[in-house]
């Protein structure tokens, strides 16, 4: 099926699968399977350990400008070796474990969480030619195997045996259960309307243009817009970045379930932190902006993988732009805005979706009854969920300020 | 040994650990997961007649097990609402104390 | 008879026996996780690949969460996390009957004649699934939905604390 | 409406980032080894001591001796021990100076106190802060060389307060002549005459006359 696809391709666009050919072309018949596998299992390490070094130092870089500071930058050219300096530092600190600790579950933590991280980007389609596994099930399977990094961090939590970091196991468990249903909603419309749950299939269906320079990426439909910014927020906390960072709110739990950790597991939970927010979005380029698709056909001679890595950036980018921005939430209103903000609008996400999957025949002035339809199904029901979110919060008077 | 009764024997043994959990611990959480681990079990074995013997209709076996899935979360989620009522009530989670219902 | 199986079987019993035997309600309720994942682990030997993703986001993403919170909830202080071990005469009749069940349930594996397996796995697409379920098993999904919706309204008004005027009557 | 909040706080971070690229305004770090603080003329840090001839620091010190900064000083971190001989200073009047004259810079707390008693104008704060050394005990006691820095040094450290003192100092300088003069023309005109009313002085002036 590849080989097929592959000899249209440009060079640039076929150079990853011909670097695995040729590696793996040199092995005997029966080995190339596994090689193959091996090969995309390094490059997938590789690559997204580099991502997660230099994105440390990106964020830390962009905090910097963004509060009148240069942010790192002794460490080699432009502090470019900082994330270097930083895993040594990480590796040679001493490891220190409480003396009520569970040792066997206190070690298991980061590395299961590191581990199950890891799994979500096997499915990710980073290019044309790009996948690692082709499953029937893709989305179904990155979420399953996102879910149990819930469980790493209750496990960690509780067996640091430390009031905070169960305190923060508590919150944890609450936080990404309430967040996961949103999550998966708002993926739901994505799959009803492209029909499978391939990643593969999903980029595709959002493949070719409409009048010749709007693509048929999702996010550029209302129910996808919508969809996207929701799964985003979700995203944001799933992967405990701020605004959402309850967890291991520094002011109040001192560092939540990672108090206890030092050295390279402290490093390992940060890492998978960082592989989690990759990969959620990398799901929501896949899912929403047209994966590896170019946005204009003209452009379509720069490799499909360059895309998927800008578009993936550009996420990145503005999870790191939010979290220089917001405070963090409290704990009630986090699940207020779970639950009844999240999920309810997730659901007419949903039922928006299946409306514009069965208009889809409509033409001419029909059309425009399908958008105007489908913009007010998004747009009503925020602004009358949002007054309600924040109704008594918000515009507030300051008794003392 | 055929496959299916291997996986039917796995299936008997995940049931009966289930079953010792359920009858031997005190602890009602406890006694909710081996209950739990029982109808893993039985899902196990409709996955094993599904692949491993011809007859049913192709997707039957699979949907069921959804079907079971399903139920089981619910039947979990009302359990350890009981199970936290319980410990409400008598402050402790030891079945052999919940016998308020006998009169 | 593969490999895979054997290693499977172990790890599914292995960890629901451990969790049997172990004191701490934690460490059960998460050698159980790993027992659940085991079975998740045969419905993808088996080519049910739906069916073990859903067991993991099922059993892995959401009722461990609920157990560990029923666990976490329902002490008073780290050491009542340490079950009492069973009593022996009530282990010892839950083994015998748990023995007389796997044994019963064994003879009969081996004293039916089955027919011969069929070499491929059924053809199950995630699409095809998708329109039996919304077809043939239509009134049974919408049943399930109200089962689901039913327990989870019934877990709420059975978890949810009583109210305080209640409770002085009573 | 919900959200406007949060896309204004993004606008203002993003303003933030642009801005600190070309806004200096914005970007109001100092990367501190190689760029200075530019401080503050009252910045004070750690005394010194003031010598009017920098080719010859120890010949022209302003200090005396009088020991009234030793004694005053809260922490007792001065230490002072008189010469036996004397040695003209700066207008030519014998006076003693300080043969020892050491600070323990691990024990002075700033506070400025031996500066303000200080008749003679000989000890003014310094604003040195890069003051770590790798030895504890004798690089922490700065010695008589160590704290001597010429009147021009003060002068660029502390502009306003360095002329107030010089200008007070050439007047005390001056007035002092004028009483001489007086006297020495009084002594020429009547020396049976009881001693003429001396010309008002300032108090500062008074005091060293008085003290020896």
């Amino acid at each position: 099926m590849i080989a097929a696809a592959l000899t249209t391709d440009s060079f640039l666009e076929r150079l990853p699968v011909l670097a695995r050919d040729t590696v793996t072309g040199r092995l005997p018949e029966s080995w190339r399977w596994m090689a193959g596998s091996l090969l995309e299992i390094i490059a997938i390490l590789a690559g997204f350990g580099l991502l997660f070094a230099y994105l440390t130092l990106a964020e830390r870089k962009i905090l910097g400008r963004i509060q009148n500071r240069p942010g790192p930058n002794r460490t080699g050219w432009f502090g470019l070796l900082q994330p270097f300096a930083d895993g040594v530092k990480a590796l040679t600190k001493e490891d220190v474990v409480p003396a009520g600790a569970d040792r066997v579950l206190h070690f298991l933590a980061p590395v299961v969480l590191v581990a199950v991280s890891l799994l979500g980007f096997a499915v990710l389609p980073f290019g044309r030619h790009l996948v690692a596994v082709e499953l029937d099930t893709a989305v179904l399977y990155f979420f399953a195997a996102g879910t149990a990094t819930e469980l790493a961090v209750f496990m960690a939590g509780w067996a640091s045996h430390n009031k905070y970091s169960l305190l923060a196991a508590m919150r944890a468990l609450a936080q990404l259960i309430s967040y996961e249903l949103p999550l998966l909603l708002s993926v739901v419309p994505v799959v009803l309307v492209a029909g499978t749950l391939s990643t593969t299939k999903i980029v595709a269906a959002q493949g070719g243009w409409s009048l010749g320079f709007v693509p048929h990426w999702h996010v550029f439909t209302p129910w996808g817009a919508a969809g996207f910014v929701l799964f985003m927020v979700a995203a944001l906390a799933e992967s405990n970045r701020s605004p959402f960072d309850l967890p291991e709110a520094e002011s109040e739990l001192i560092a939540g379930h990672l108090t206890e950790y030092s050295g390279f597991k402290y490093a390992l939970f940060f890492m998978a932190e960082y592989f989690g927010m990759c990969a959620l979005s990398g799901m929501a380029v896949t899912l929403f902006l047209g994966g590896w698709g170019a946005p204009l056909a003209q452009l379509e001679w720069i490799p499909s993988y360059a895309w998927f890595t800008a578009k993936l950036l550009v996420l990145l980018l503005g999870f790191i732009w939010i979290r220089a921005t917001l405070p963090r939430l409290r704990l009630d209103q986090l699940m207020k805005f779970a639950w009844k903000f999240l999920v309810p609008l997730t659901l007419l996400n949903l039922a928006n979706a299946a409306g514009w999957s069965l208009t889809a025949g409509w033409t001419g002035p029909l059309q425009l009854v399908r958008w105007a339809v489908a913009l007010a199904l998004v747009a009503v029901p925020f602004v009358v969920l949002g007054r309600t979110l924040s109704a008594g919060s918000a515009p507030r008077t300051y008794r003392f300020a | 040994m055929s496959p299916l009764q291997g996986c039917l024997l796995l299936s008997a043994a995940l049931f009966s650990v289930g079953l010792v959990i359920a009858l031997a611990r005190s602890n009602a959480i406890l006694v909710l997961l081996g209950i739990e681990l029982m109808l893993n079990a039985a899902n196990l074995n409709f996955i094993a007649f599904w692949r491993f013997h011809s007859g049913a209709a192709p997707a039957t076996g699979v949907i069921f097990v959804l079907f079971a899935i399903a139920v089981a979360a619910a039947e979990a989620a009302v359990g350890l609402a009981l199970v936290i009522a319980l410990y409400r009530h008598q402050k402790n989670l030891r079945l052999q104390e919940a016998t308020r219902l006998r009169g | 008879m593969t490999f895979t199986f054997l290693i499977l079987a172990v790890i599914i019993l292995g960890s629901a026996l451990a969790a049997a035997l172990r004191p701490n309600l934690i460490h059960c309720a998460l050698l159980l996780v790993v027992s659940w994942l085991g079975v998740a682990g045969f419905y993808l030997w088996a080519g049910a690949e739906f069916v073990a993703f859903a067991q993991v986001l099922v059993y892995v993403g959401a009722l461990s969460m609920v157990v560990l919170f029923a666990v976490l909830l329902t002490r008073q202080s780290r050491a009542e996390l340490r079950v009492d071990a069973p009593e022996t005469r009530r282990a010892v009749w839950a083994v015998i009957a748990g023995v007389a069940v796997s044994g019963v349930i064994g003879a009969a594996v081996f004293a039916t004649k089955w027919d011969p397996a069929p070499v491929t796995a059924p053809e199950v697409t995630v699409r095809g699934l998708g329109l039996e379920l919304m077809g043939a098993h239509a009134a049974a999904l919408l049943l399930l939905g109200v089962l689901l919706t039913a327990a989870l309204l019934g877990a709420v008004v059975l978890a949810a604390p009583d109210r305080p005027e209640k409770e002085e009557k009573s | 409406m919900l959200g406007s909040g949060i896309l204004q706080g993004l606008l203002v971070t993003a303003k933030n980032f642009v801005g600190s690229f070309h806004d200096p305004a914005r970007y109001t770090t100092l990367e501190y080894p190689e760029v200075k603080p530019a401080l503050p003329e009252a910045y004070r840090n750690f005394p010194f001591l003031v010598c009017d001839n920098a080719t010859d620091p120890l010949g022209t010190l302003r200090c005396v001796a009088c020991q009234i900064c030793e004694k005053e000083c809260p922490p007792q971190c001065i230490y002072i021990e008189k010469s036996r001989d004397k040695k003209p200073d700066a207008t030519g009047k014998p006076q003693i100076y300080p043969a020892v004259f050491a600070i323990d810079t691990s024990v002075c707390m700033s506070c400025q106190i031996c500066v303000e008693v200080c008749p003679f104008d000989a000890i003014k704060m310094d604003q040195v802060f890069e003051v770590a050394t790798t030895d504890r005990y004798a690089a922490l006691l700065l010695d008589r060389g160590q704290l001597t820095k010429p009147n021009t040094y003060f002068h660029t450290i502390h502009p306003t307060e360095a002329a107030e003192v010089d200008a007070r100092l050439a007047a005390d300088r001056q007035a002092a002549e004028e009483k001489a003069r007086v006297a020495a023309l009084a002594k020429a005109k009547a020396p049976a005459a009881p001693q003429a009313p001396a010309a008002p002085v300032a108090k500062r002036d008074q005091t060293p006359e008085s003290a020896p």
